[in-house]
């Protein structure tokens, strides 16, 4: 059992490449920042403006889902290389909490 | 720092196991504790059987009945089912996958004095001040009515042992994905490594509703929330909602590594490899995942109206299907095989017909209408005790005889067995068959006496005959471990002569680093496929001998737990007027935890490496060390 | 493990976080914490919403009046934005770079220290208004779920300056490494748990 | 030929272990001898899947016997090793089908009651001149007894609910304090008692009380609720359509006082001179409900005392004595500290006693 990885030195080349590749997609990340501020505004925007319940409602879910999803794949990288199980055990943990919330916010309606 | 054996004293030995990382050694901790609270649970359910032996008997009182009742539960289920189930993974999982620990060796103590320091705080209840007495479902109207301290040491002391268990859960599941052996793909793990990997997923996924539910119920008794004081807004059935949340599934937890341990016993005894394993993975997958939409059916009577009970009635019912192919696939692993009736078969043989009983019962009470009927009766009582005496007991009882000499190196008597085979369950069956007719002739559960004219007495003296057989059996069984561990006599790697995986090709007691060098595997039942070749050493292996990597002891755990038991007891009595004492221990309890944690976090911990001659020098004299260092 | 290994840029494994098998077991163990937090969470969110606006009767708060929508406007900037800035710090991790990374993760401190100071101030005008956390059940969920968060929040910083003290004599190494990139998964995640909080308690509840 | 048999047996045996039951039951209290339909339901659906059970443990049993004595190895030999078979695709798509068949047996029945059991619509339903054509009873729990109203009638009684045979009866459910468990297991299974919301269903009763060796039907707190849940029973008494209107028009007559001398002392240490019982308990069947303690009204009629005391004068005085000793953590405050201090003298307890056996509503 390997404890520490065989070291690899990259060539210059390849360290030049990481390097842009790390800065792509660092733009990357704050093209999905930016995309979060937006919906967040959207969201606040909305309720401000007071519109019908039954319309924001379902919105500012549905905006709030969009970012977390960009937060679990651009900042958390999820969908990343080696993320498989871990991607598994994410959604078997939203599972059960989205069936907890459902049965808690349907059942007790008294 | 070698590997070298030597001689210690008892203060050595303790001090030892304090401090150990070691995961063989924390399963011996997790079967002590666990077998000791077993004895502690059983002896309350004598206390109960004794109570009910007759009409009208005033051997206990009605309060004290209660408070016997909830300790009975939960202790038998939180802190002597599981923890033994955690001991067994502890000690045979990592052996199977071909690991030489547990991905976070002191996490891994932690979670045990977690669980310990947990156990021991309940149990403290009966000394402070009464026991909690709202049963082991501790269902919210009736524990924040309750007087005392009761619930507040269940509330507490839960939730100290099952962050422990918490911690278990996450440290199996990674220990299991990222450290198996080469060639040890998924689809090779022996199924009690599968079964480890299930009910841990169910652990991380279920505790954390208890746990909150846990919090709920310590803010509202402890510090003036009100979740569940109806007059300020509050709600009980949130409380019955996280619970079951939690609770279904955690049978699950307890049912499913007796299976493992079953699916072992009938292979390694049946000398045949397990009929349709692909299926029994599946069916153990799907288990575990119908596992958390069916908890209603605990709550049928509670008024969520037709369509919930309908949806959650089917949705139970399926559970059999999976449940089904498990069974069928156990029957058609030992036809055809060639059967050796041992102590662990025995036990796995019996299980069949006996958890069989208690499943069906099971979907009967799925039946939503029935269980109108069913709910709450002695009916109850008589399905879980079949499906956990029948299922997880048996297994714990066949577990222990089939992994004894790997853990300690000695064999328990078989004759011993057979006999605590067989008064076991014979009590088994006679103490809880009798009980369903009980809840049908409309005995309610939980009641601490019964008038003479309602027709129940008969089967209810029956009933506690029942369980003094199985007094007896335990008794005989420790017995046996008792003589067992005197005469002392050493076994060789594979003392059933039949053993398929990987933990039979190493000594008994594996030396502490478990595998001198990583095996390869080959294959599903990798040491029947290297035996069946005739390979004498019993594995490949896929490094040549080198340093090995060990992790430090470290007393840390125990001081971790130590300050959350500490600060449980100013938590508890936090609301007494009489006690200006308890935030200074709250503070004090909480300073010890985060110091500890401080102290981990800022030292570091790099381990230690067994050099390659030691290895050689430890092969030679059989690879027997004891893990000292 | 060699704690005095020196790496350059150049010698920097890709993935840090993942090299070791410590590392990896650390990486997936946290994950598998996380969808533990997010189903304790999800408990919260749905006691809290089932005891919504519900006290004794008579009760004079409801969700609808009680909250400030600027200042959660302006919390929820400055969590989203300290999300950003640990990005950043990982960017540098990545890179190699120890010093730019610590001096992100100090904003980001920075950052979640003005956020816990608001929030500290929010709940301190509720209770000065009358809304006690022994009030209702309506006020014990609604402190319970955001107090438990803002109770994430403190543990995260925590970590956060712990981490950026001890390795700031000796920058990135194999062991530190990890550690860093899953305090910064934690950071996300306390997030994540935020943009839930400011949409279903405060906007749904500010329509309610 | 050979299923036939299978089922001959089975239905022999199930039909021999149920007279083996009815015999060891009580008709007062056995889910095993239902007597409404409700009750009936649900036996036929636990005959139902009682058959379905057998026969899925008869399967497993017999692959099971056959295989531990067909394949042990004192038998075959110690060296053979056994063909090591990795499954069969066409077995396992059997035992997923036929359990699967098993249970849509079983689900069509439990849709249909589950439905059909909890339809209250009729509750409300009224007739042309807009009486309430289905009795309603609310039934209320307190910490040991229970209180049952009768909202259109305008009466309350306690302890012993009373009900017209052949006709559904609905129940709205609450609880007072905590949480309890209505049960009349002979009658129809059972419905929580929430602190939170009111709970609805409907029962029917087929038999007459009178009928039974004890003359009511018992009933239970199914929910654990503290010390005494053991304790917390009730009974019913049902009675056909006529007796049932004449009672409830007693029920709402004046309370007259007793002719009784000893009686009439018993009255005055009950009224607010006395020992002040009547602060807690009422003793008219108009009520009002939701005193502190049972309505006693028809606690002559009573079958028992406290609910499961045998109903005697000796068992009302050692109640009224100290009522904690029977039923540990009731509410009802000991003789001692209802009489100021003192200990009811043997006299004052025979005059509650005789009082209290007085109140009648039946001739
Ligand atoms: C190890 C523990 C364990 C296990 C494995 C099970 C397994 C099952 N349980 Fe049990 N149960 C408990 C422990 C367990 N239970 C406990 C502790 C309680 C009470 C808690 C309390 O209130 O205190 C309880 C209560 C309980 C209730 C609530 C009753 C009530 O309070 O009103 C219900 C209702 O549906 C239920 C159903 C089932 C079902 C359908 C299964 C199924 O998983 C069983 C499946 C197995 C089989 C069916 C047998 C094998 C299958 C075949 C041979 C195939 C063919 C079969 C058919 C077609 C039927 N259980
Ligand atoms: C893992 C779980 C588990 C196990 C193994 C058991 C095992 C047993 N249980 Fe229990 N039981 C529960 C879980 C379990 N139970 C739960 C969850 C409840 C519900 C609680 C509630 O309502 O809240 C319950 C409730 C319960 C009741 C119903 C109480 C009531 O509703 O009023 C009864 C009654 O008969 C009972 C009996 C038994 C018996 C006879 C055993 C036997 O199998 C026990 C066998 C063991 C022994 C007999 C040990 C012998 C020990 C010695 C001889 C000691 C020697 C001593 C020294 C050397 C120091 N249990
Ligand atoms: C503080 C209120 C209170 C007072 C005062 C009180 N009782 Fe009670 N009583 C109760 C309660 C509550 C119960 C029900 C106890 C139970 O069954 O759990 C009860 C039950 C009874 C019963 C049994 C009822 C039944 O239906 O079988 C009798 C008889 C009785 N009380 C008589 C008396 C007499 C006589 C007095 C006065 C000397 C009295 N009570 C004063 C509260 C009170
Ligand atoms: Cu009321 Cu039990
Ligand atoms: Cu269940």
């Amino acid at each position: 059992m390997a404890h520490d990885t065989t070291e690899k030195i990259r060539s210059h080349a390849e360290h030049e490449f990481l390097k842009k590749r790390r800065s792509a997609e660092m733009r990357h990340q704050m093209t999905s920042f930016a995309i979060m501020i937006f919906l967040t505004l959207i969201a606040f925007t909305l309720v401000a403006a007071g519109f019908s319940t039954y319309l924001i409602v379902p919105i500012i879910l549905l905006l709030a889902a969009v970012q977390v999803v960009l937060q679990l794949y651009h900042f958390m990288h999820l969908s990343n290389k080696g993320h498989g199980m871990v991607a598994f055990f994410m959604f078997s943990g939203i599972f059960v909490a989205f069936i907890t919330v459902l049965a808690l916010v349907t059942i007790v309606w008294w | 720092m070698s590997s070298l054996a030597q001689k210690k004293g008892v203060g050595a030995v303790i001090w030892d196991y304090m401090t150990t990382v070691d995961h063989k050694k924390i399963a011996i901790l997790y079967l002590i504790s666990g077998g000791f609270f077993f004895l502690i649970g059983g002896v309350e359910a004598l206390l109960i059987r004794i109570q009910l032996m007759k009409a009208g008997n005033d051997f206990l009182s009605a309060g004290l009945y209660n408070e016997i009742i909830t300790m009975h539960g939960t202790t038998m289920i939180f802190l002597a089912s599981m923890p033994i189930l955690l001991g067994f993974m502890n000690a045979i999982m990592p052996l199977q996958i071909g690991a030489r620990d547990v991905a976070f060796p002191f996490l891994n103590s932690l979670g045990f004095w977690l669980f310990f320091f947990g156990g021991i705080f309940l149990n403290l209840s009966w000394f402070m001040g009464g026991a909690p007495d709202a049963g082991w479902t501790n269902y919210a109207s009736l524990a924040l009515a309750s007087e005392g301290h009761g619930i507040d040491f269940y509330a507490l002391g839960l939730t100290i042992s099952g962050f422990g268990t918490l911690i278990g859960g996450i440290n199996f599941l990674v220990t299991i994905i990222n450290m198996r052996a080469p060639g040890m793909t998924y689809m090779r793990m022996p199924l009690f490594t599968w079964t480890t990997f299930v009910a841990s997923a169910l652990i991380l996924l279920a505790f954390p509703p208890l746990t909150v539910g846990l919090f709920f119920m310590v803010f509202d008794r402890m510090f003036g929330a009100n979740f569940f004081v109806v007059e300020m807004g509050g709600n009980t059935i949130i409380w019955e909602h996280l619970f079951w949340i939690f609770g279904h599934p955690e049978v699950y937890i307890l049912i499913l590594p007796a299976f493992g341990i079953f699916s072992e016993i009938f292979a390694i005894f049946s000398r045949k490899r397990l009929f349709g394993y692909t299926a029994l993975v599946f069916a153990t997958i799907l288990i575990g995942f119908y596992g958390f939409m069916v908890w209603a059916h605990h709550m049928f009577t509670v008024g969520l109206g037709p369509t919930a009970n309908a949806i959650f009635a089917l949705a139970t019912m399926i559970i059999a299907v999976p449940t089904g192919i498990k069974i069928f696939n156990w029957l058609l692993t030992i036809w055809g095989g060639s059967i050796k009736f041992s102590v662990p078969m025995v036990y796995a043989v019996a299980f069949i017909p006996s958890f069989v009983a208690g499943g069906v019962t099971g979907v009967m009470q799925a039946i939503a209408p029935l269980d109108y009927q069913l709910h709450d009766s002695y009916f109850i009582v008589a399905h879980f005790h079949y499906v956990i005496v029948g299922g997880v007991v048996l297994a714990i009882l066949a577990g222990t005889h089939l992994y004894w000499p790997k853990m300690f190196g000695t064999m328990l008597s078989e004759k011993l067995g057979h006999i605590t085979f067989w008064t076991f369950f014979i009590g088994f069956h006679m103490t809880f068959f009798i009980q369903h007719f009980l809840g049908l002739l409309g005995m309610p559960r939980r009641v601490y006496t019964f008038g003479a004219d309602q027709g129940w007495d008969l089967f209810n003296a029956i009933s506690s005959a029942g369980a003094a057989f199985m007094a007896i059996g335990v008794i005989v069984m420790l017995i046996n471990i008792v003589i067992t561990t005197v005469k002392n006599v050493r076994v060789g790697n594979d003392p059933w002569e039949d053993g398929r995986t990987l933990e039979w090709a190493i000594p008994s007691p594996p030396p502490f680093y478990n595998f001198a060098q990583t095996p390869l595997v080959r294959g599903l039942d990798t040491y029947w496929i290297e035996k069946m070749e005739g390979n004498k050493k019993g594995m490949v292996y896929a490094e040549p001998v080198g340093d090995i990597h060990m992790p430090n002891g470290s007393i840390l755990p125990l001081i971790m737990s130590f300050g959350m038991f500490v600060a449980s007891f100013g938590a508890l009595y936090f609301q007494d007027d009489s006690k200006p004492w308890t935030l200074a221990v709250l503070i004090i309890g909480l300073a010890i935890l985060f110091g500890a944690m401080l102290a981990r976090s800022l030292k570091d911990d790099l381990g230690f490496y067994i050099k390659k001659e030691d290895l050689i020098e430890d092969a030679k004299r059989g690879g027997n060390t004891d893990g000292s260092k | 493990m060699d704690l005095n290994k020196r790496y350059t840029a150049q010698s920097w494994p890709d993935h840090p976080e993942t090299a070791t098998l410590e590392g990896k077991n650390k990486f997936v163990g946290f994950w598998l914490l996380l969808a533990a937090e997010t189903i304790t969470f999800a408990s919260l969110f749905a006691t809290y919403l089932a005891l919504r606006d519900r006290g004794p009767s008579g009760m004079e708060f409801s969700s609808s009046g009680l909250f400030e929508l600027p200042l959660v406007f302006a919390m929820t900037m400055i969590l989203l934005t300290s999300s950003l800035t640990s990005v950043y710090a990982i960017h540098h991790m990545k890179n190699h770079n120890f010093k730019a990374m610590q001096a992100w993760l100090g904003i980001t401190v920075l950052l979640g220290l003005t956020f816990l100071g608001l929030e500290i101030y929010e709940f301190n005008h509720y209770v000065h208004l009358g809304f006690g956390y022994t009030n209702s059940a309506f006020s014990a969920a609604f402190y319970t779920l955001v107090g438990t968060h803002g109770a994430h929040v403190l543990f995260g910083l925590c970590w956060f300056i712990a981490l950026m003290v001890r390795n700031s004599k000796r920058g990135l190494n194999m062991y530190n490494a990890p550690k860093f990139y899953l305090a910064a998964l934690y950071w996300h995640f306390i997030d994540v748990v935020w943009v839930f909080i400011f949409t279903v308690v405060y906007l749904m509840g500010a329509i309610s | 030929m050979m299923k036939g048999l299978t089922n001959w047996r089975l239905f022999a045996l199930m039909t021999a272990l149920l007279v083996f039951l009815a015999g060891c039951g009580r008709e007062e209290i056995s889910t095993l001898i239902p007597a409404g339909k409700v009750a009936q339901d649900q036996f036929n659906l636990l005959i139902l899947s009682t058959a379905v059970m057998t026969f899925v443990i008869i399967a497993v049993s017999i692959i099971f016997v056959l295989a531990i004595v067909k394949f042990r190895r004192s038998k075959l030999g110690d060296d053979m090793i056994p063909e090591q078979v990795e499954g069969s695709a066409k077995l396992e798509f059997i035992w997923t089908a036929v359990p699967i068949v098993l249970l849509l047996i079983l689900a069509v029945p439990t849709v249909y009651s589950t439905f059909d059991l909890a339809d209250v619509t009729a509750m409300d339903s009224i007739d042309e001149e807009g009486n309430q054509e289905n009795l309603t009873v609310n039934v209320t729990s307190y910490l040991y007894w229970w209180e049952f109203e009768y909202p259109e009638e305008g009466i309350v009684t306690a302890q012993e609910l009373v009900v017209p045979t052949n006709e559904r009866v609905y129940f709205n459910l609450i609880s007072a304090d905590i949480k309890h468990s209505f049960w009349i297991p002979s009658i129809g299974g059972k419905l929580d008692v929430n602190p939170e919301n009111v709970n609805k269903f409907y029962l029917e009763f087929d038999k007459e009380s009178a009928l039974l060796d004890d003359g009511v039907y018992f009933g239970k707190c199914a929910e654990l609720c503290g010390p005494s849940h053991a304790l917390m029973d009730f009974k019913v008494k049902s009675v056909d359509r006529e007796e049932f209107d004449q009672w409830v028009a007693s029920m709402q007559e004046e309370v007259e006082s007793p002719t009784d001398t000893t009686a009439q002392a018993g009255e005055a240490i009950f009224g607010p001179d006395g020992a002040s019982c009547i602060g807690c308990h009422a003793v008219s069947g108009t009520g009002p409900a939701g005193m502190a303690g049972p309505n006693l009204a028809t606690f002559g009629d009573r079958n028992r005392v406290a609910g499961f005391m045998e109903h005697t004068e000796e068992n009302v005085k050692k109640w009224i004595q100290d009522p904690q000793q029977y039923k540990p953590g009731n509410l009802m405050p000991d003789g001692k500290s209802l009489n100021g201090g003192e200990e009811f003298t043997e006299e004052e307890l025979d005059a509650l006693a005789a009082y209290l056996m007085s109140l009648s509503v039946e001739e």
